[in-house]
């Protein structure tokens, strides 16, 4: 198998393509919208960094009452969903490799894979919120909020903070989504396979940034149970 | 001495392919990705916002001549206050200088063809105006009557204005403060000339990347509170209420982590514009160049520790409270050396009294005095005293319009020719600068004496005592007025009848005057060859 | 109980001139003072160097004047001259801060006070509570030479309470308790004002403090409301609302007995130990279950909602005269 | 970064779940707590590391990515000095 070197080119494929007309060289572009692509993904781990601040410091002030909340959020199917997103974080990896080799077959598969099991993903995640709308736990737009434990009103506040980072959460996903949906449409394309490759690594970076951030919503409100 | 490869054509000579001459059609502006013509996009844009901003300032002051609340409803009032606050801070001062100039010069300083990212730079300028448009649907929607600080529980709770429109509005141009700032931050880091090390970076581009850092690293945070806001007034999703258990010191954490790199944002672009002039007309290389650079970067990351001295009487705790206060009083030492840098580059030069000059002495003063009172803010007792007072109104006025604004006016007389190839009245420009200075010390001056006698800040109506100071300042209002409305006009007067500038009519070092005025489409002929330090004046 | 809040009251300005220095109504506000006089007196030096310096660069390096300019200064020597203006220029700022902080510390270490007094911001006035009930809107009458606690907390927004006179301020913010502390030196009439943006009639929300001497207070007093204190208002209340069905005097199977109970440490459910204060006791009124006494039934309904924050500070002073000995807070 | 190394990285995230999962049955919250965090931190790690190639990067992309964790614990740890010593 090919290290995935992008300059490993097989018989039919045309002359590189022309860096933009700012640019030197084709490395300059790359080391541009490498550089680009992880600032911006800085910017979106600070979004969430706000977030988890706000978390945290209300964790502390209300330890019992949050950690007791937690128990009502559904750890299977979170779990179940933190398997899936590593699984489309593979997927989503294979694909750059393949399109690094060059090869225009596996890398449309890999991302049909990794759409798939991103979408599944946000149908577990609509199933866990019906759960919670079932039980009367979601406090949203004025829905009841009835909480079997004590101190419902820091129950509530925990169960906002939730509703918020995997609502934003989600939002990403489907983000996430739409981009995939572009490089398939470009893949199937396959004019620029260099180009496409250089295209791949970055949406790749956001897929897998979209994972750092689950995992950490994960531990923060499913696992730290009293 | 830095060699270029082509030589500068000679002046007057409009060779046709300058970056104005390509075609004034709406396509060629509303969808260039020239950096140039982006700059000329935000110039304009944020003109427009200054006008609202400053309308609403002069209304305030008329206001606050008479103790009575008589002019206007309170209503009314607290919505002109926040219009003011708003389109000032998000709308003028964080966008003025780094999406104008910045957006304009930055490729030319460090000898690029353009932006590392062209089409995202004009999606900025989209997106700015995306949020403007929100931001006047929640004006005509009867406006916000928070304050630009939308403390909670006031702003989800209590206020019945436009809060979430505002917040929509704010958190969309956010997004064009970080989106220009990666933008500054990948074209300084890939794309320099050849042989421009950062040690010979003028500091104009070191400060606005080091704007450009605090913009990525700052706004973020702002847009998940808003979005926070947001959703606790439009879905009910209390994080915030004090009925659930939320803080609404949490809040404030949140707002001033952002909001005090904000202030940074706003005043460091403008210490690169005057640290540019005062080398240029005193004919002197910067005074400690590695001294300014190292203050740069020590303003950007210390301003990222000092934000709880907003908060030292809102219930903080002491201790947070004194550990605040010993940042914030190390955050004015690298000002301070900046301000001592800019003093010693006059020794031993040749000074003259250019328009731009007087903008960059009269930011020497006004930022002095303003640093000088962000010490009293500082120092616990006396922020007990003057917290929420006509002292701290003073205190930022002195640094955002004695400091940003002034140095942004500087940059503009001093760059002008390059961007238009046009000179400007400089009889007219000098009585501009001038009257700039003595309507601000006018303003805000009585305003430090007001907040120590006991003025709070937001107020409609006042004690009857403190009619006299209330007049002076608003007369100085008046006066500052004015100060702006001349350079709006000679200097659109120089567009059509100002003769034409030669390349270099400063005979400054810098990139940028190695090139045409107006410079090429592509800015350079060839990438030039950078073997110098950027101020070397003396030889 | 509290009757329906008075409609906004007329703004009464005490009549003082302007001051640009207010007056100074007790020792902090003088050493508040010496320390602005010493910060104008180190900036007015810093500026006198700076304008000093730059008009006579100015004058002496202006293009015009045709003298040999000699060398520029070497990057060493530049350096020098930065340290050597930055050491000293820190070192003061440091000396600065430490004498801002002591001031800091010793406004809001809470000595024991001899007299507290309430104080609840509610949208756009002040309600001001004396230990023996007596209530005022807007003005706050204080004894002189008694050191002053002032119990400060919000019904709806943050506001902020603040006496130029004493250069004291302390924000209002719904949901928890702030003090602030001063003792009155000087007896007039002084001004009191909201800080914090609160809304609509933000501007109308100030009034006065009057400092009088102590005879003159226990005369106002007893000339003011003639009605119970707010301990014996608390009393009445503790009955109304039912608390005397489970916390009985001397029993404590069903509920802890509430005697002596004000500042003393109890043993919660989940091991921990806390103080009782004030804050605790209204926790446990709003949210009782969160800090659960231990070897109780978390069987106390919450009262957030039925209780407004005057009747809450009531039981508080109720709790706090059975607790030490009867002595009337 | 090749196929080995992706599915080796992929059974290690996996292996890291069902261990944070596994010490959810654990009796003593604070050890608990520290697995929870510390498997986090490690799966966070290894997608950083090997999925979005930190290995073969530059400096200049390492320090982006530490900045922003930096950042959130600088907002975090400053916000906690005040509201634990309230």
């Amino acid at each position: 198998m090919s290290p995935g070197g992008p300059m490993n080119t097989e018989s039919n494929i045309p002359d590189p393509t022309p860096p933009a007309d700012h640019f030197d060289d084709i490395e300059q572009q790359q080391h541009a919208g490498l550089l680009g692509m992880w600032v911006f993904l800085l910017t979106e781990v600070l979004l969430f960094g706000g977030l988890l601040a706000a978390f945290v410091i209300c964790r502390l002030r209300y330890a019992d009452a949050f950690a007791g909340a937690a128990e009502h959020l559904d750890l299977v199917l979170a779990a179940v969903n933190t398997a899936l997103l590593f699984t489309s974080g593979l997927t989503m990896v294979l694909a750059e490799l393949a399109a690094g080799a060059r090869r225009r077959g596996p890398t449309i598969w890999w991302l049909l894979a990794t759409a798939a099991l991103g979408t599944a993903f946000l149908v577990l995640k609509g199933v866990e919120w019906y759960g919670e709308y079932k039980e009367q736990l979601m406090p949203v737009l004025g829905l009841p909020f009835v909480y079997p434990g004590e101190e419902p009103q820091l129950a509530e506040l925990f169960f906002n903070l939730y509703f918020v980072a995997t609502g934003l959460h989600a939002a990403h996903m489907l983000i996430g989504l739409g981009v995939l949906a572009v490089m398939l449409v470009l893949v199937r394309g396959w004019r620029r396979p260099d180009r496409l490759d250089r295209q791949l690594r970055i949406a790749g970076l956001y897929w897998a940034f979209i994972d750092v951030v689950w995992i950490f919503i994960f531990t923060c409100f499913y696992l730290l149970r009293a | 001495m830095t060699s270029v490869a082509e030589s500068p054509t000679v002046a007057g000579e409009a060779c046709t392919d300058d970056y104005l001459s390509g075609g004034w059609s709406i396509r060629s502006w509303l969808l260039t990705v020239d950096h140039k013509r982006i700059a000329w996009l935000y110039a304009v844009s944020i003109t427009v916002f200054f006008f609202f901003g400053s309308a609403a300032a002069l209304l305030i002051r008329l206001e606050l001549i008479t103790p009575a609340g008589d002019l206007f409803s309170a209503e009314e009032y607290n919505r002109l206050f926040s219009l003011h606050g708003i389109v000032m801070v998000w709308f003028f001062l964080i966008p003025s200088i780094p999406a104008t100039l910045g957006n304009f010069l930055i490729p030319l300083m460090v000898g690029a063809r353009d932006m590392a990212f062209p089409k995202l730079n004009l999606l900025s300028w989209y997106i700015y105006s995306l949020g403007g448009l929100f931001t006047l649907a929640a004006v005509i929607a009867g406006g916000v009557d928070t304050g630009w600080t939308f403390y909670t529980p006031y702003s989800t709770l209590f206020s019945n204005s436009a809060v979430l429109a505002a917040a929509v509005g704010i958190f969309i141009v956010g997004f064009s403060s970080i989106l220009t700032g990666l933008n500054f931050v990948v074209t300084v880091h890939t794309m320099r000339a050849p042989g421009l090390t950062w040690m010979r970076l003028p500091l104009f581009v070191w400060a606005n990347y080091a704007t450009a850092l605090i913009m990525i690293l700052a706004t973020p945070v702002l847009a998940t509170l808003l979005l926070l806001v947001g959703l606790e007034r439009g879905l009910g999703i209390g994080i915030f209420d004090p009925a659930l258990g939320g803080d609404p010191l949490l809040f404030q954490h949140l707002f001033w982590f952002y909001s005090h790199p904000a202030v940074y944002i706003m005043i460091l672009p403008a210490m690169g514009v005057i640290s540019e002039i005062i080398s240029c007309f005193s004919r002197n290389p910067v005074f400690g160049y590695t001294g300014m650079v190292i203050s740069i970067m020590a303003i950007t990351l210390f301003g990222f520790v000092v934000w709880g001295h907003h908060m030292f009487v809102s219930g903080q705790s002491m201790y947070a409270g004194i550990l605040f206060s010993f940042f914030s009083f190390l955050v004015a030492v690298p000002s301070a050396i900046k301000t001592l840098n800019w003093t010693a580059t006059l020794f031993r030069g040749r000074i003259s009294f250019t328009a731009p000059m007087i903008y960059a002495l009269s930011f020497l003063e006004l930022f002095t005095v303003g640093g000088l009172t962000g010490i009293f803010l500082a120092a616990l007792a006396l922020d007990v005293h003057v917290h929420d007072s006509y002292f701290v109104t003073a205190h930022f006025h002195y640094i955002m319009v004695g400091g940003a604004v002034t140095a942004y006016m500087g940059g503009l007389h001093f760059w002008w020719p390059k961007l238009t190839g046009r000179m400007f009245s400089r009889a007219w420009a000098s009585t501009a600068a001038v009257a700039l200075l003595i309507g601000l010390n006018l303003t805000f001056y009585p305003q430090f004496l007001l907040g120590y006698a006991g003025m709070p800040r937001r107020y409609h109506s006042y004690p009857d005592d403190f009619a006299i100071l209330h007049v002076l300042s608003s007369l100085g209002a008046g006066v500052l007025a004015i100060g702006y409305l001349l350079p709006l006009i000679y200097l659109s007067w120089s567009l059509r009848r100002g003769e034409p500038a030669p390349p270099n009519p400063w005979d400054a070092r810098g990139l940028e005057w190695q090139t045409m005025s107006p410079p090429p489409v592509h800015n350079f002929k060839e990438t030039p060859v950078v073997t110098g330090g950027p101020y070397e004046y003396r030889e | 109980m509290s009757e329906p809040d008075p409609k906004p009251p007329a703004i009464e300005d005490p009549d003082l001139g302007l001051q640009l220095i207010p007056d100074q109504a007790s020792e902090y506000a003088a050493a508040v003072d010496y320390l602005y006089f010493a910060l104008l007196g180190v900036s007015g030096l810093l500026l006198a160097l700076l304008f000093g310096l730059v008009v006579v660069f100015a004058v002496r390096f202006w293009h015009g004047v045709r003298r040999e300019r000699g060398p520029g200064l070497a990057e060493s020597r530049e350096r020098r001259l930065e340290i050597g203006f930055v050491l000293p220029l820190t070192l003061s700022f440091l000396g600065l801060f430490y004498w801002a902080t002591e001031l800091y510390v010793d406004l809001y270490t809470p000595a024991d006070p001899d007299i507290t007094i309430d104080v609840v911001a509610k949208q756009w006035m002040w309600k001001v509570q004396h230990p023996d009930g007596t209530r005022e809107i807007n003005t706050l009458h204080v004894p002189q030479g008694e050191a002053v606690a002032l119990r400060i907390t919000s019904q709806d927004v943050i506001h902020s309470l603040w006496l130029p006179a004493f250069r004291l301020k302390r924000d209002a913010v719904p949901g928890m308790y702030t003090s602030a502390q001063f003792t009155p030196t000087q007896t007039g009439t002084f001004r009191l004002f909201c800080a914090e943006y609160c809304g609509t009639d933000h501007a109308r929300m100030r009034g006065k403090v009057v400092v009088l001497s102590r005879a003159d207070y226990q005369q106002w007093l007893a000339g003011g409301a003639a009605g119970a204190s707010r301990a014996q208002e608390g009393g009445q209340l503790f009955q109304r609302l039912g608390c005397s069905g489970c916390h009985k005097p001397g029993s404590s199977e069903l509920a802890p007995a509430l005697e002596g109970l004000m500042g003393s440490t109890t043993e919660l459910a989940d091991g921990s130990e806390v103080v009782v204060d004030e804050a605790y006791i209204r926790d446990s009124i709003i949210e009782p279950q969160k800090q659960l006494v231990a070897g109780y039934q978390p069987i106390m309904p919450s009262f957030s909602g039925q209780v407004s924050e005057e009747e809450i500070m009531q039981l508080i002073s109720y709790i706090q005269s059975l607790g030490n000995g009867g002595k009337n807070d | 970064m090749n196929y080995r190394s992706a599915i080796l990285c992929w059974l290690a995230l996996l292996a890291l779940l069902a261990a944070t999962l596994a010490a959810a049955m654990l009796g003593n919250t604070a050890l608990r707590y520290t697995l929870h965090l510390s498997c986090a931190v490690a799966m966070a790690a290894l997608v950083m590391i090997v999925f979005m190639r930190l290995r073969s990067a530059g400096q200049m992309l390492r320090l982006v990515a530490v900045a922003g964790l930096l950042w959130i614990a600088l907002l975090i740890m400053l916000s906690m000095a005040d509201v634990l010593t309230r």
